[in-house]
């Protein structure tokens, strides 16, 4: 049996996606699935009330913190669910950006990689940053024209989770 | 006396203020019975206790969970990361 | 109507997936899916009528060649199908590199951007590199310990595709 | 005469050891016709055009399809990129 690359990190650092591809990519890997996640800095939110329907909100940016060693335990965790479902999963690299981050810096990754693009690789990335947002103990605080406001997550982690 | 460490994020330590604390607590005390004990301490964490996640070394804990001697609790609203 | 941004390439180059997404991240996007394919090395087949059930397959390199006019206006047919199958979409980036390519090398990215993880962005690659495999006019010759063989492909357009 | 280019790919181009030829050809020329003509002209050709995919000006057409002046016209085999 393959010990199987993986890496799991909080960072301060730069996201570098060709860095953490290469390390999960092994000489029978033929597919890689990657999912980034970037900072908003305008979202269009449709809000029913308004008489445009539609109203604009800016974000200066975000301020990340973690609790590293759970989070990193918790990244961990969500690997392993990933392998339990989709034991063809090859490498898994899990990186969240912490600290000050301004628009349209990535700040989360989730990338798998397996042999084939058909084996569930695409479902496996999904499933991961699904997770990452449930279980990793991240949070975040926006800061913009309005003032700071912490971002409210809204998942209550079970029992074993 | 069990030695333990308890930590607060965000919210939460924004708004009590509260970083870090460093506590006994007598053997087979519980998450709830914690809690408590930190809002008559800290005045201040009143209120936000009620609906905060905890974890115990670094694992997912909830009200009846007994807190083992020199473990690290930490106190914290829904992640929001990503 | 925001132009999105889109990059379509055939390229002698490293694939660099930091450019690339950054390139078609725009200051209300949110979501990069990402696929990525590479040299497998070896490769693990079953084939029930010998022994083990399993023979090993071994890659020294693969030689890409592409029809590189037809190629470009191919993958801007994908990114139309793309964005009328999934209208949120906001950037794609299509890119296959060509040459001499060793196993663990990215040969080929699509990536997708939108506001939120949750709008079809991981379909919508998953579709790029489906499409890309049956339309774009890439060949690979495989190179190993056997000599060389074309890989086979086995889609074929139909008029107007 | 219209005067056309076409161009080999793949196996095609290796097999036929043939990259590239230029032709005049009579107007309305259709793919199935040019395929013809081009085993005649080129024996090496001969058996590797049934199968293959054909290309007017970057997009794809069949045998039925007529050439236009200045047409640029590919064969090649099924695509296997990625």
């Amino acid at each position: 049996m393959t010990e199987y690359p993986e890496i799991f990190s909080i960072t301060e650092d730069e996201i570098d996606l060709n860095t953490l591809v290469d390390f999960i990519t092994l000489p029978s890997t033929g597919a890689a699935a990657i999912f980034t996640g970037m900072v908003r800095g305008s979202t269009t939110r449709h809000e029913p009330e308004s008489g445009s329907g539609r109203t604009r909100h800016e974000t200066a940016y975000l301020e990340y913190e973690a609790y590293t060693p759970m989070a990193e335990a918790k990244m961990k965790q969500v690997a392993a669910e990933i392998r339990a479902r989709w034991p063809v999963v090859q490498g898994i690299a899990i990186v969240q950006r912490i600290g000050r981050l301004y628009p349209r810096t990535p700040t989360v990754l989730i990338a798998c990689t397996a042999a084939h693009r058909d084996t569930g690789v695409f479902d496996a990335a999904r499933y991961g940053i699904d997770r990452l947002k449930e279980i990793v103990p991240v949070w975040k605080k926006e800061v913009g024209p309005q003032g700071e406001v912490w971002v409210e997550g809204d998942y209550l982690p079970r029992p074993g989770e | 006396m069990n030695k333990v460490k308890v930590l607060f994020f965000a919210t939460l330590r924004d708004k009590a203020g509260l970083r870090a604390v460093e506590l006994e607590l007598p053997p087979g005390m519980t998450i709830e019975q914690l809690k408590t004990m930190l809002v008559e301490k800290f005045p201040n964490l009143n209120g936000l206790m009620d609906h905060c996640l905890a974890s115990i070394n670094h694992e997912y804990h909830f009200d009846e969970s007994e807190i083992p001697a020199d473990a690290e609790i930490a106190f914290f609203p829904p992640v929001s990361g990503g």
